[in-house]
C-alpha cells in the first residue's frame, strides 16, 4: 500500500516515453500524418485501460495472477499467467534489443550489440532490485528532467517547423490509419497491462487515477515529439528509421548548438531503462508468484540473465526488431492485451449474474 | 561472449549463497541458472536460429496475419 | 558473508588466541572498606606506576582522610581551597568518623558532589580530572568536581568558513560544546543523554535532542547502536559515524558531521540529534539527507535568492566534478560529433602530439592532483597551501608545453579539481565517483557515464539514513520540504520542519500575518 | 558491497576485452566537405581533410608554409568505395559528422544524384543538414580555390550558403529540402550553382533539377524573380530606374504568401502576395520628393512583378515545377490534384499567376532630401 497516486501516474507517463524511441514503425504507413494514429490510439487506450480498471475494481488490491486464479480457477489461471510471463519476455526483449541496436546503429557502430543487452539488463535488474516502490519515487524526478529536454528541443527546432507539412490532411486510405492506430495501441499504450502486477501495492482508486492521469501526460509527451517530428521532417519521416533522432540532427544554433543528438540517444537511454525495468521487475513478481516464492529478491539476477540471453537470441539485427515491430508485433500483443482482459469480464459478469440468479 | 558467460556465472555464484534457505527458491533459482547458461553458451557457439519470436513469426506467416 | 570472512583472515592470528586476554585490574567491583590504609593500598597498588598520581593524606579533625587526584587534570588551586582547607579547618576535633554528609552539606563548597561507595567508580572520579576523599572508618568516598585542564579556546573552525554568521566552532572538551549548544537553544526540553563507550578510553558520549521535536524512535535508536559498541577506545567522533551509518559499506556518509554549533543547533532545531564526542570538535547529527551537504550556514543568514544562487552553483559544481572528467574522455575519444568544429581543431592539434590515450592521460592528472592536494594539506599552513598550488600550475604548465598532455586536458583536470571543495562535505565521495565514471566513460562513452549515473541514483535511492530515505526531499517527492533544497524560500515561507523528521510537532513557525 | 563487486567485475571484463569503438581525436581525419565528378562511368571523389596543426595560422602563415586542409582524390565505382579510400591513403578513420557541404560536378548531377543522396542520409555520421552546390568546374579546384576570409575552402562555401537569404542571390539547399522537394507532387528544386573566377568562388545563378536530373540552369536576372515567390529573404537589394534615375533599395523583410485558387468555372490560377518592406539605400536624384513615394512604390510593384513574370516563363519553358505549383494544390486539396496530376507538364506550362506586389519603403536613411545641386 506504499505507493502513492501521483508517483505511479509518473511511472506511467515515463513507460509511455519508452516508446518515443520506437515511433518509426507508426511513420512509414501514415508518413506526414503520424499524429493521426497517434492521436487515435491515445482515445482508443482509454477503452482499453477502462477494462483493466473495471478488473481492479471487481477486484481491489489483487494483482494479475490473483485475479486470473480467482476467476479461471487453479490451474487454467497458473496456465494464463505462463503465458503473460511469456508475453512480458518477448515485450522486454523487443525493448532491450530496440535500445541496443540504436545505439550500435546510431551511436556506437563498432561495439558488439551483446555488450549493451548485457549493460542494459544489469542496471536494470539493480533497479529491479530496489523494488517497485523506489522505481516510482525516482520517476517524477526523472520525468521532470525527461520532459524538460524535450521541450528546449521543441523549442530549438521552431525555427524549422513548417506549417505546410501537415497539411493534406486525411489523405491516407482508413485501413492505413487504423494498421497504425493498432501497431501504436499496441505498443506504448496496449503494453500498460503491465501495471496489473502492481495492483497490490498500490490502494484501488489511487490505481485507477494514477492509471488515467500517467496515460493522459505519457499520451501528450508522445504527440509533442511526433508532432515535432512531423513538423520538421514532413515528407521524409516516412523513410527515416528513427524520426524523432533524425530530427535532433537539424538543430543548429550558432554551429555551437549542433549535432547534440547523442544527448537524446542517452535520454532515450535512460526511458528504455525505465520502461524495461518495470517490465522486468514484473516478470520476476509473476515468476516468483507462480512458483510459490514468497519474495522475488533472490530470482531477480537470473531472470534478468534469462532476459539477457533471450535478447541476444532473439533478434539478429536491427532490420529484424523493425520487421518485427511493425509486422507481428501487434498482433502478438492483441490477445494479452484485449481479447483476454475481456474474456476475463466476461466470465466475472456471467458468473455475478448465475450468483445473483442463485 | 566467454567473457559475459564469465560475469553471468560471477552473479550467480554470489546470488547462490544467499538462497541458502529456502529450497524451492533454490529449486527455481537452478532452474533459471541451467536455461540461461544453456542459452548464454548458444549464444557463444553462435547458434541463432531457435529463438521463440522467430516461433511466432514462422506461425503468423502459416496462419499470414501480418501487416 | 565473504567480506566478515575476509575481514576475519585479515586480523587474523590474535583475534582466534584460546587464553584470554589480560584483564584490567579492576575489573572487579571492589566495595570501599572502614580502613583507609587498605583502600589506600588498593589505590597505590593500582597506580604504583603512574607518577601524575597524587595521594595527599590530611588529618580531618582527628580522622585521618586522604585525597587522590590527578595533577594537570584538576585545578590545583580549586583543590586545595575548597577541599584541603576547609576540611582540615573545618571540622573540630571531635567530629564522629560517620558524619559524611555533615561534610557535604557543611564543608565542602564545590558545586558537584557525588558519593560513591566503590573504588572502581571513584577510580572513574579521579581519572577524569575530579578528586576522590576518603575518610578513615567512612564506608563510603566522595567525587568533587575540581577539573581544570587546558583547553582551547572557541576560535574560528577551519572547515565550514563562512563569510557572514558566527565565528564560534566546537573545541574538544564535551562540555564546553554541549554548553555552546545550551547557549543557542535555551528551551527546557532540550535533552542531554550521557553514555560512556569505550573500554579503556571511557569517552562520555552525549546525544543532545529537543524532547518534543525529535522522534523518540530516532534517539532509541541511536541509543540502541550506541550501546552496542564494544571497543577499547572512541578518540574522535569519526568511530561513531561508521557505528551509527545505516549502511557503512557505501561510500555516501549517512550521518552529516560538523565544527560549528549554529550548524548542530539549526539540526537539532529540525528534530535531528546531535551526538557530541569527548575529545573531539567535530559533532555528529543524524539521520542526514543528500541535500544537506550543498546547505551552507550562510544560506539562512543571507537574502534567500543570493542563497538560491549559491545553492545552484553548489549542486552545479558537484556535478560538473563527478562529470566533467569523464564527459571530456567520452567526447574525446567515442562522441566527436558534439564538439563544435572550431573546438574540434583546437583540441585536435592539442592532442595530436601527446602519446598517451586520453583516458590514461586523465588518469594520470586527477592522480597527480590529489597527491598535490595531500601534500598540500598535509603540510604546515603557509608551506601547504603554497606547495598545492605551485604544484599544480608548474607540472600542468610543463606538462602541456613538454607535449606529454594536450592543455584541454589540464583544464578539464583543473575544473574537476576544484570544484570538488566547494562541497567540503561530499569531497571524498566525489574522488571515488568520478574514478568510477572515468573507467566506464573510457570503456563505453556516453552509454558509460549514463549508466553509470543511474547506477549512483539507484544506490542513492537504496540508502535509508535512520529510516528516513536519502534523497528525501527530491525522491519521494515532498512539495513542501523542496522549499529548503535547491530553492531556499525566504524565512517567513519556512514554516514546517522536514517532513518524517519531527511527527511530534512539524509546525516550526506562525504565518506572521 | 556487493554491488560495487560486481560493477567492478563487469567493467573489468570490458576493459579486458577492448574499448571498440573508441578513437583518439588524432587518429580522426575530419572531413570537412565532398566533391563528386562524374567522368564516363568511374567517379571521382574530392574529400577535404583538416590538418589540425596548421588551422588557425592563417592561409600563408601555417606552422611551417602548409594549408590548414588537404584534398584527396579518389576513384571508385561508387561513393562509398571512393570514401572509403581515402582511409586507405590518409591512415586515419574517416570523420564525416562535421561535413558541411556537398559539391557536385555539372555532369554528375545531369545524371540524377540519387545515388549519392542515398548515401548522405543513410550514413549515420552524416547530416541532413548538409548543403548542396552543383558547379561547372570540377570540385577539385571549388576545394582549391582561395577562400581569403575563411582558412578552409568548404567552410567558406557553407558560410556563402548561409548568407543566402541575405543576398538575393540564391537558396540554400541541404540534403533534406532536396530529398523532401523529390517526394512531393513532381517539384523541382534549385541547387546553387558556383563557377570559379580566377580562383575565387563565384555564386552565379542556380541549377534547376526536375526529380534528381539537373535539367537546366537559371542565370542571376531570372533566379532574382524565383526567389521572389519561393525565398523568404531577409537582405538583398534592388535598383530602380524611374526615368532615367536610379534609385537603390535594400530589402527589410519579404513574406511572399501563394496559394492556389479554384474560381467559379473550375479553373484553377495561382495567387501570389509579395509583402514586404524596403530601406531606402540611394536616391541621388531626390525622387523621393519630386514624384512622391507612393508613385515610387508604385514604380517599384511594378517593375518586381515585371521580373517575376519574366523569370516565371522562363522556367515555363523549361516545363520545373520549381514553385511548387502542384504541391501546393495537393496540400490544399487532394482530389482536385489527382484529377489533373498526369497532365501537369503541360497545365503547368499555361497557367495563369496574378501576382500582387505591395511594397513599402519604411526608412529613407539619415538625410530627408539630396543635396540641392
Amino acid at each position: 500500500m506504499d505507493i502513492n497516486r501521483r508517483n505511479m501516474a509518473f511511472t506511467v507517463a515515463l513507460f509511455l516515453g519508452g516508446a518515443m524511441l520506437l515511433t518509426s514503425y507508426v511513420t512509414d504507413i501514415t508518413s506526414w500524418e503520424a499524429w493521426v494514429p497517434a492521436l487515435l490510439a491515445f482515445f482508443l487506450s482509454f477503452a482499453v485501460v477502462s477494462i483493466y480498471l473495471k478488473l481492479t475494481k471487481k477486484y481491489p488490491e489483487k494483482h494479475l495472477p490473483e485475479i486470473f486464479v480467482c476467476v479461471f480457477g487453479k490451474c487454467a489461471g497458473y496456465a494464463v499467467s505462463w503465458a503473460y510471463v511469456f508475453f512480458f519476455l518477448v515485450i522486454a526483449c523487443f525493448n532491450t534489443y530496440s535500445v541496443s541496436s540504436f545505439f550500435v546503429g546510431y551511436v556506437m557502430p563498432e561495439t558488439p550489440d551483446i555488450v549493451f543487452t548485457v549493460i542494459f539488463v544489469f542496471i536494470c535488474s539493480r533497479a529491479v532490485r530496489l523494488g517497485i516502490e523506489n522505481i516510482t519515487k525516482i520517476s517524477i524526478f526523472i520525468f521532470f528532467l525527461i520532459s524538460l529536454f524535450i521541450i528546449l528541443n521543441f523549442i530549438l527546432l521552431l525555427s524549422q517547423m513548417k506549417i505546410s507539412n501537415f497539411l493534406p490532411l486525411f489523405d491516407h486510405s482508413f485501413y492505413e490509419y487504423l494498421q497504425a492506430a493498432h501497431t501504436e495501441l499496441m505498443n506504448p499504450f496496449g503494453e500498460t497491462v503491465v501495471f496489473l502486477m502492481f495492483a497490490d501495492k498500490i490502494k484501488n482508486n489511487d490505481f485507477r487515477s494514477a492509471l488515467i492521469w500517467g496515460i493522459i501526460i505519457g499520451g501528450v509527451m508522445l504527440m509533442l515529439v511526433v508532432i515535432r517530428s512531423v513538423a520538421v521532417l514532413g515528407v521524409t519521416i516516412s523513410i527515416s528509421a528513427v524520426p524523432s533522432y533524425e530530427v535532433l540532427r537539424l538543430i543548429n544554433i550558432k554551429n555551437m548548438i549542433t549535432r547534440i543528438e547523442t544527448l537524446y540517444s542517452f535520454l532515450l537511454l535512460i526511458l528504455g531503462f525505465f520502461k524495461v525495468s518495470i517490465i522486468y521487475c514484473a516478470i520476476s513478481r509473476l515468476t516468483a508468484y507462480l512458483t510459490g516464492l514468497k519474495t522475488e529478491k533472490s530470482i531477480i539476477n537470473s531472470v534478468g540473465a534469462f532476459l539477457a540471453c533471450m535478447t541476444a537470441v532473439s533478434f539478429t539485427s536491427g532490420f529484424d526488431s523493425v520487421n518485427w515491430g511493425t509486422k507481428y508485433a501487434a498482433f502478438f500483443a492483441t490477445p494479452f492485451v484485449f481479447i483476454i482482459p475481456c474474456f476475463l469480464l466476461l466470465v466475472i459478469t456471467v458468473k455475478r449474474k448465475g450468483e445473483k440468479a442463485k | 561472449m566467454i567473457i559475459t558467460l564469465a560475469a553471468f556465472l560471477y552473479i550467480w555464484l554470489s546470488d547462490f549463497k544467499n538462497t541458502k534457505g529456502n529450497i524451492k527458491e533454490r529449486a527455481v533459482f537452478l532452474l533459471l541458472f541451467t536455461l540461461s547458461l544453456a542459452l548464454a553458451i548458444l549464444i557463444s557457439a553462435g547458434v541463432k536460429t531457435i529463438s521463440p519470436i522467430k516461433a511466432i513469426q514462422t506461425l503468423f506467416d502459416f496462419l499470414h496475419i501480418s501487416y | 558473508m565473504l567480506r566478515d570472512y575476509l575481514i576475519k583472515k585479515l586480523n587474523g592470528v590474535f583475534y582466534k588466541r584460546d587464553e584470554p586476554q589480560s584483564q584490567s585490574p579492576l575489573s572487579d567491583e571492589i566495595k570501599i572498606s572502614g580502613y583507609l590504609n587498605t583502600n589506600l593500598e588498593i589505590v597505590r597498588k593500582i597506580t604504583k606506576n603512574c607518577s601524575d598520581v597524587i595521594i595527599r593524606e590530611f588529618l580531618m579533625g582527628n580522622i585521618r582522610a586522604a585525597v587522590i587526584y590527578i595533577d594537570g587534570l584538576v585545578n590545583t588551586l580549586s583543590v586545595d581551597q575548597t577541599v584541603i582547607k576547609t576540611l582540615m579547618y573545618g571540622t573540630d576535633d571531635n567530629c564522629e568518623p560517620c558524619c559524611i554528609d555533615e561534610i557535604i552539606n557543611k564543608l565542602i563548597v564545590s558545586g558537584e558532589i557525588k558519593k560513591v561507595n566503590t573504588v572502581n567508580d571513584g577510580f572513574e572520579g579521579f581519572l577524569s580530572g575530579d578528586t576522590f576523599l576518603m575518610a578513615d572508618g567512612i564506608k563510603e568516598g566522595l567525587i568533587i568536581n575540581t577539573k581544570g585542564f587546558e583547553k582551547r579556546s572557541v576560535d574560528d573552525p577551519q572547515t565550514d568558513s563562512v563569510i557572514r554568521g558566527s565565528r564560534e566552532g566546537f573545541i574538544e572538551n564535551i562540555r564546553t560544546n554541549t554548553a555552546l549548544l545550551r547557549r543557542r537553544i535555551k528551551s527546557v526540553s532540550l535533552c542531554v543523554e550521557n553514555i560512556k563507550i569505550g573500554r579503556e578510553t571511557k569517552t562520555a558520549v552525549d546525544i543532545i535532542y529537543l524532547e518534543n521535536v525529535a522522534n523518540s524512535e530516532l534517539i532509541s535508536e541511536i541509543k540502541r547502536r550506541l550501546i552496542k559498541i564494544d571497543i577499547d577506545g572512541i578518540l574522535d567522533s569519526g568511530y561513531l559515524q561508521y557505528f551509527l551509518d545505516d549502511n557503512p559499506k557505501s561510500v555516501f556518509s549517512l550521518v552529516d558531521s560538523t565544527e560549528k554549533p549554529d550548524i548542530a543547533a539549526a539540526k537539532i532545531l529540525e528534530g535531528r540529534a546531535a551526538v557530541v564526542v569527548d575529545g573531539s570538535p567535530f559533532v555528529l547529527t543524524a539521520p542526514m539527507y543528500f541535500g544537506e551537504s550543498f546547505q551552507s550556514p550562510e544560506d539562512y543568514y543571507i537574502h534567500s535568492v543570493a542563497a538560491t544562487m549559491l545553492r545552484v552553483i553548489r549542486y552545479l559544481s558537484f556535478f560538473v566534478s563527478i562529470l566533467a572528467l569523464p564527459a571530456y574522455v567520452a567526447l574525446t575519444t567515442f562522441h566527436q560529433e558534439l564538439i563544435p568544429t572550431q573546438l574540434l581543431y583546437t583540441m585536435a592539434a592539442a592532442e595530436s602530439g601527446t602519446p598517451f590515450a586520453s583516458f590514461i592521460e586523465a588518469l594520470m592528472m586527477t592522480v597527480v592532483f590529489e597527491i598535490l592536494k595531500e601534500a598540500g594539506v598535509r603540510l604546515p599552513k603557509p608551506v601547504g597551501q603554497a606547495v598545492s598550488i605551485v604544484g599544480a600550475l608548474v607540472i600542468g604548465e610543463t606538462a602541456v608545453s613538454a607535449g606529454l598532455i594536450g592543455a584541454p586536458m589540464v583544464i578539464a583536470v583543473s575544473i574537476t579539481a576544484v570544484t570538488a571543495f566547494v562541497t567540503p562535505a561530499q569531497a571524498n565521495t566525489i574522488v571515488l565517483l568520478r574514478y568510477i565514471l572515468l573507467v566506464l566513460s573510457a570503456v563505453l562513452g556516453g552509454f558509460g557515464i549514463t549508466v553509470g549515473l543511474l547506477g549512483i541514483l539507484i544506490h542513492l535511492m537504496s540508502l535509508k539514513s535512520f529510516g528516513t530515505p536519502y534523497l528525501a526531499p527530491l525522491a519521494p517527492l515532498r512539495i513542501s520540504d523542496l522549499k529548503d533544497t535547491v530553492f531556499l524560500a525566504p524565512v517567513r515561507a519556512r514554516l514546517t520542519r522536514p517532513h518524517g523528521l519531527s511527527r511530534k510537532n512539524p509546525i516550526r513557525q506562525k504565518l506572521s500575518d | 558491497m556487493k554491488y560495487f563487486r560486481i560493477t567492478v567485475s563487469l567493467m573489468m571484463i570490458m576493459v579486458l576485452s577492448g574499448c571498440w569503438s573508441s578513437r583518439e581525436l588524432d587518429e580522426l581525419a575530419v572531413v570537412m566537405g565532398i566533391g563528386i565528378d562524374k567522368s564516363g562511368d568511374h567517379l571521382e571523389c574530392c574529400t577535404q581533410v583538416i590538418v589540425p596543426q596548421n588551422v588557425g595560422s592563417g592561409e600563408e602563415g601555417g606552422a611551417h608554409g602548409e594549408k590548414p586542409y588537404t584534398n584527396f582524390i579518389t576513384e571508385g565505382k561508387e561513393l562509398s568505395t571512393c570514401i572509403s579510400k581515402v582511409s586507405d591513403t590518409t591512415g586515419k578513420y574517416v570523420f564525416m559528422s562535421h561535413n558541411l557541404i556537398a559539391v557536385l560536378d555539372e555532369d554528375a548531377a545531369s545524371d540524377g544524384i540519387y545515388k549519392y543522396l542515398d548515401y548522405l542520409m543513410r550514413d549515420n555520421q552524416l547530416r541532413l543538414s548538409v548543403c548542396l552546390f552543383v558547379t561547372d568546374k570540377s570540385p577539385e579546384e571549388v576545394f582549391n580555390a582561395e577562400a581569403p576570409l575563411f582558412e578552409i575552402p568548404s567552410i567558406n562555401l557553407s558560410k556563402i550558403s548561409e548568407g543566402f537569404p541575405e543576398s538575393l542571390s540564391g537558396q540554400n539547399v541541404t540534403v533534406l529540402d532536396f530529398i523532401n522537394n523529390m517526394m512531393c507532387k513532381k517539384k523541382g528544386s534549385l541547387v546553387p550553382f558556383i563557377t570559379l573566377v580566377d580562383g575565387k568562388i563565384k555564386v552565379c545563378g542556380s541549377a534547376v533539377f526536375n526529380g534528381d536530373k539537373m535539367t537546366g540552369r537559371l542565370d542571376e536576372e531570372d533566379l532574382k524573380g524565383v526567389l521572389w515567390i519561393i525565398g523568404d529573404l531577409k537582405g538583398g537589394d534592388i535598383v530602380l530606374d524611374i526615368n532615367n534615375n536610379t534609385l537603390s533599395l535594400r530589402i527589410g523583410r519579404i513574406k511572399s504568401k501563394t496559394f492556389p485558387v479554384l474560381d467559379k468555372n473550375g479553373e484553377i490560377y495561382i495567387k501570389a502576395e509579395i509583402r514586404g518592406d524596403l530601406y531606402l539605400v540611394s536616391d541621388d536624384a531626390n525622387m523621393i520628393n519630386t514624384i512622391g513615394m507612393d508613385a515610387v512604390v508604385e514604380k517599384l510593384n511594378q517593375s518586381v512583378e515585371k521580373e517575376i513574370l519574366t523569370s516565371l516563363s522562363k522556367t515555363k519553358k523549361m516545363g520545373v515545377d520549381i514553385y511548387g505549383f502542384g504541391d501546393m494544390i495537393y496540400r490544399k486539396n487532394p482530389a482536385v490534384w489527382r484529377a489533373i496530376e498526369n497532365t501537369w507538364e503541360n497545365r503547368f506550362k499555361e497557367i495563369r499567376v496574378d501576382i500582387s506586389a505591395d511594397f513599402s519603403i519604411i526608412e529613407t536613411g539619415s538625410i530627408i532630401g539630396s543635396v540641392k545641386k
